[in-house]
């Protein structure tokens, strides 16, 4: 689950990051008040979207007056913004952070994420800060260092400071700005974070060591004991079609194509687009409705797929187990009884009772065309495009 | 005996009493599983399925003896069920259990690090089909017919996936030794390499088919042990060449955010170390045989 | 350091423990209102000082009224306790917990220190609650359970389960029997402590699990990062002498004897005091002042030790390393300048430039007995005494 | 090379340019001991003692080669420094600094584990006297000229009364092969097993003499360590006959918490280990010399 950079810089400033002065605002004369309450004499209004790189999509706008807070917000609200992370159909701004404008002096890169080869929690910093870290790794490899946390006993001052002079940061400024890594770190570990990214974190002119664009998402899997974070969740940021899914238990990722995928288990459901592409063919989503499909989620899926107008095929491919292919295939007539589907289906049924599944279908009375194995499923998918 | 689980290795259900506990209970057993009891914490002392309930996994090692243990609770509890087993002596533990959060499996680990390499348990999962050898146990929820008994071994991220390879290969008559699900979450109890590791010295496996996917450093770790210690013939395929960079792909550990770890340059690495990749998901089984048949 | 039962409540209880409803009081007026705001019929009026076994020491009354509350305190403020723990001077009441009775039906046993062996923190319990440990230990050890929390990743519910099941709890009890375990190996793990003892806790007649007595002791290495808990120390409960050497950079121990001891370093102090025992006498006190003896610390054991009236002779003996002995010996001419010596005393010294040190004892004013070796100075120290 | 450290071994101060770890560097470039620079954060690039200071441990080592370290650290900062010390790649590291929180001292412990056996650290202390190999080099605190070089190992808690014996050892005319101090607390970073270990596979050590105390398990697990391992003859005292129980004598670690922590009953388990004992302290020399006698 993602946030945004407001509410990800309230965590971190709650866990001892400094952050410039600013706050969020949902309208023109808002913007103008909170722009004076903040005080200064130069200010940002910043779109608030789940997505980076909102300086090129024209969402960071520097404003020399209140006035013009006002009228940057104006600008930003209710705005599409297209930016390279968020694909063509962009993000809807509905939120402005109002914040006072930094002068920089140097822009660094701190980011935590998981390592999987050590299962600790490792921190990646740079000395060039504000392009991505993806950037920073090509284009900028060696000014990388990293620290894997030891999270028997969390991270220690040492490599707060290890870091902090491996970044080059003044003696004077090494005390805060272990602090703020250490801040980044405790916020990881207690808040069951995924990601935690302040890119750039600045040294101002002041000399003051400032997180000046915070990304944190965290695990959806530990929302269950995270009440506070889960309620920063914004599903308007959201794909309307993966927000329907993830409320049903579907796994779901939108994609290009126009081959819609209806598979139980994700490492078939990946296994079958890329059969689908090897026949020739662009799968239009990612969708697992669990090991055990049952009837119900095969009805949502169906309900999921035909909300894509891309979809110009349905491909199902249900590897049955203990929950039998009889069972299923009684799901699926079941789901063509509630859902007009306009597209040809092409069904593939295998494992536990898979004739007396492939009976039920033939004798419903739905349109679909059979295939028995994998590869002749992603044929025919591909064949019925035509 | 087979790697991991035998005919006797007496087993307990850690949420024996639940809705999915008792369901798959009762499919272990019926393929023959030796269920020896299980625990629900409260229900001590109850009877369920015939077998005896017990409050702690201590209490259950205790009175059965038990060496295996398949967790049936639910999420937010897992770790806590995870770590009861090992403390309680538990040698194999199948987690099945999806949704348990990363830093919950993060300090599993740590927590076993306090147990020598001897008396540490083998933890396999999360979010897994489990442990079947075909024709002596299932510590797992797989479909056991699909599985004929054979010289294979099996390692697989996903089950339906891993159950597609079984089909295809009991298709063309080549059994399974035992086939070993160890889950599509980021942070798991048994790598692919733990499990190629034990096939390796297994006297009943002759070859190992190993069914990964896109994300992690795992699958390659496990290509270059095999191409450093094995013997024995190892056939791979990755699952994902068409998954987006950046997007999570239903496992929670599928997806590409390293070099190495998109299916093609895993596929390219594997090659390097010996492997011999099934092209598509479609010939796992022919890709089997071809290596069965040159040795 | 030790703090008094109604402090380890209140820290207890904010870890989730339930205590019985009580309060803090300093005069009977006082315990009678505070009494009357507990409310109920019973109360207990109970002498906090920093010692177990006040019962039989009559420390503790129980009250039908807040009359007899207000009595029961009056009777016990100001007044020397003398318990088992405390050693024959006894230890002061100036604080009065008062408490709702309770209904008990059985007494537990909980405590949690460190376990040396694993390294770890182990949790002790015990069906036979309202005794001490050491007594459950000789008398019924078989009902005795352990529980090694691994620091790496703190308690785990399964590890406060397993010791409720243990207890015979019964199953609609364990899960708040887990909750106070698990609170006090929390505070255990986030306050420092090197002790925390729950005896008895209870199970009420009502079923409720309540700590009816509770011990904690700290870490005083740890206390520069715990303010709040190094607030709690009160010194009145502490050996006067003992507080003048804590507070002093001494480590110093009360003993019977009268042999007075100024050593540096603690193993040979023990090994002194191992030595004159052997010589036939018994010392006064253990007294480490450090490894590198200053003068200045040689001043203020002079002083320590000359403010115990049973001291009839002093015995110093001091391995001088990097500090030099013909320094030593110098902090020891000028501490007998400052400070009068009417006792027998014996010096040894030994390590770095000791005739030069032995030199200046010999040059100056000072009435001393040489020695040259430990035993030598131990069997002087004990002829002196006659 | 004598065991843990020798002539050549690098050494690097952490918090060098303190009064303390000034006055000690000075003192053990003295006695010979190969010291190649230290550190102390903020001061990296400066000279101290004509050698250079660095930020980091890591720097240290890059440019250096250090291979031991030794704390001079305020007690706040030690396990900060410790574990610094040993991600850095530091073999040795002794701490000095007596009033590490016991809860520190387990944390060092844990973050250790992150190490595999070879290539984990050796913690010595803390609230020790440090390690002195007489003649090659001193990473301590000792007065190295009461130490005599030769052949006999010493492991003490307390380090006074390790300079005793030394001292008493001098005057008869024996000398040491290595001595070290593990520290007078409850947790410590080596145990006298983990010392006594490695003098029994040391060369140049004939036989060890173990100075214990009362509280804790450690000195009984070295005896029984020695019976079953050792060939090496050991020889022990155990301080605090005198000490009451359930008071703590100066050391955090000394005191009496079960049985077996007592002196007498140490000595009688010591002795049922084969270790001889020397009666007093006063005549640890005396004990030493007739163990060496009947070699």
């Amino acid at each position: 689950m993602d946030i945004h950079e407001y509410q990800a810089k309230e965590i971190l400033s709650s866990f001892g990051v400094t952050i410039p002065r600013g706050g969020i605002v949902y309208s023109p004369e808002n913007a103008e008040n909170k722009a004076r309450e903040i005080g200064g004499s130069r200010w940002v209004a910043k779109a608030q979207i789940h997505s980076g790189a909102r300086g090129k999509a024209g969402g960071i706008i520097v404003c020399n007056s209140p006035l013009e807070v006002a009228q940057a917000t104006d600008k930003l609200l209710g705005k599409k913004l297209v930016t390279n992370q968020t694909g063509p159909e962009g993000k809807i701004v509905n939120r402005i952070y109002i914040e006072e404008a930094t002068d920089i002096e140097k822009e660094l890169y701190l980011g935590l994420v998981f390592d999987r080869s050590s299962e600790s929690i490792m921190v990646v910093a740079s000395t060039e800060g504000g392009m991505s870290v993806e950037e920073i790794a090509k284009e900028k490899p060696e000014t990388i260092i990293r620290s894997k946390i030891e999270v028997a006993v969390g991270i220690q001052s040492f490599q707060a400071r290890e870091l902090a002079f491996g970044l080059g940061i003044d003696p004077d400024l090494i005390a805060r700005a272990s602090d703020t890594i250490i801040g980044c770190a405790k916020a990881f570990s207690e808040l069951d974070a995924t990601m935690v990214e302040v890119n750039p974190l600045v040294i101002s002119k002041q000399k003051q060591i400032l997180a000046l664009d915070c990304k944190m998402s965290f695990d959806n899997n530990a929302m269950f004991r995270r009440n506070k974070v889960s309620e920063l969740r914004d599903k308007s940021q959201e794909d309307e079609k993966e927000v329907y899914a993830s409320d049903r238990g579907l796994n779901y990722v939108s994609l290009e194509g126009n081959i819609g995928n209806i598979i139980n288990g994700a490492g078939l459901a990946m296994a079958s687009m890329d059969m689908i592409k090897l026949a020739g063919g662009e799968p239009a989503n990612f969708l697992d409705v669990g090991g055990g499909a049952t009837p119900e989620k095969i009805v949502k899926a169906f309900r999921l797929i035909t909300m894509d107008k891309k979809v110009k095929v349905i491909l199902v491919n249900i590897f049955a187990g203990i929950n039998r292919c009889d069972w299923v295939a009684e799901g699926i007539v079941q789901a063509l009884e509630k859902i007009e589907v306009k597209v040809p289906l092409v069904i593939r049924l295998a494992g536990t009772n898979v004739e007396k599944g492939n009976k039920i279908l033939k004798d419903s009375k739905i349109n679909y065309i059979e295939a028995s194995t994998l590869e002749e499923a992603a044929n025919k998918a591909v064949a019925a495009l035509k | 005996m087979s790697v991991i689980i035998d005919k006797d290795t007496k087993i307990i259900i850690q949420g024996f009493t639940g809705k999915m506990g008792t369901f798959h209970a009762e499919e272990m057993i019926k393929y023959g599983s030796n269920i020896v009891g299980g625990v629900t914490p409260g229900k001590g002392g109850q009877k369920h399925l015939n077998k005896p309930v017990f409050n702690t996994v201590k209490d259950a090692v205790k009175h059965t003896g038990a060496t295996a243990s398949i967790l049936f609770v639910p999420p937010a509890f897992a770790a806590d069920s995870a770590m009861e087993a090992a403390d309680a002596g538990i040698k194999t533990c199948v987690a099945i259990v999806d949704g348990i959060p990363s830093h919950d499996m993060i300090r599993i680990k740590r927590y076993m690090r306090r147990y020598s390499k001897t008396e540490k348990m083998t933890l396999v999962g999360p979010n897994c089909a489990g442990i079947i050898s075909p024709g002596k146990s299932m510590l797992g929820i797989m479909p056991g017919h699909i599985y004929k008994e054979g010289k294979v071994g099996i390692i697989s991220r996903s089950g339906t996936l891993g159950y597609e390879a079984a089909q295809q290969m009991k298709n063309l008559d080549i059994g399974i030794s035992t086939s070993v699900g160890i889950g599509g979450d980021p942070i798991n109890g048994s790598s692919f390499r733990d499990i190629i590791e034990k096939f390796e010295v297994d006297n009943e496996t002759d070859a190992v088919l190993m069914i990964g996917e896109i994300g992690g450093p795992q699958e390659v770790a496990a290509g270059e042990f095999a191409k450093e210690n094995m013997k024995k013939p190892v056939i791979g395929y990755i699952a994902g060449l068409t998954a987006p960079k950046g997007r999570v792909m239903g496992h929670a550990g599928a997806i590409v955010s390293a070099y190495g770890e998109s299916a093609i340059e895993k596929v390219e690495i594997l090659k390097d170390c010996g492997v011999t990749i099934s092209k598509n998901p479609s010939v796992m089984g022919d890709t089997v045989k071809s290596v069965l048949e040159k040795m």
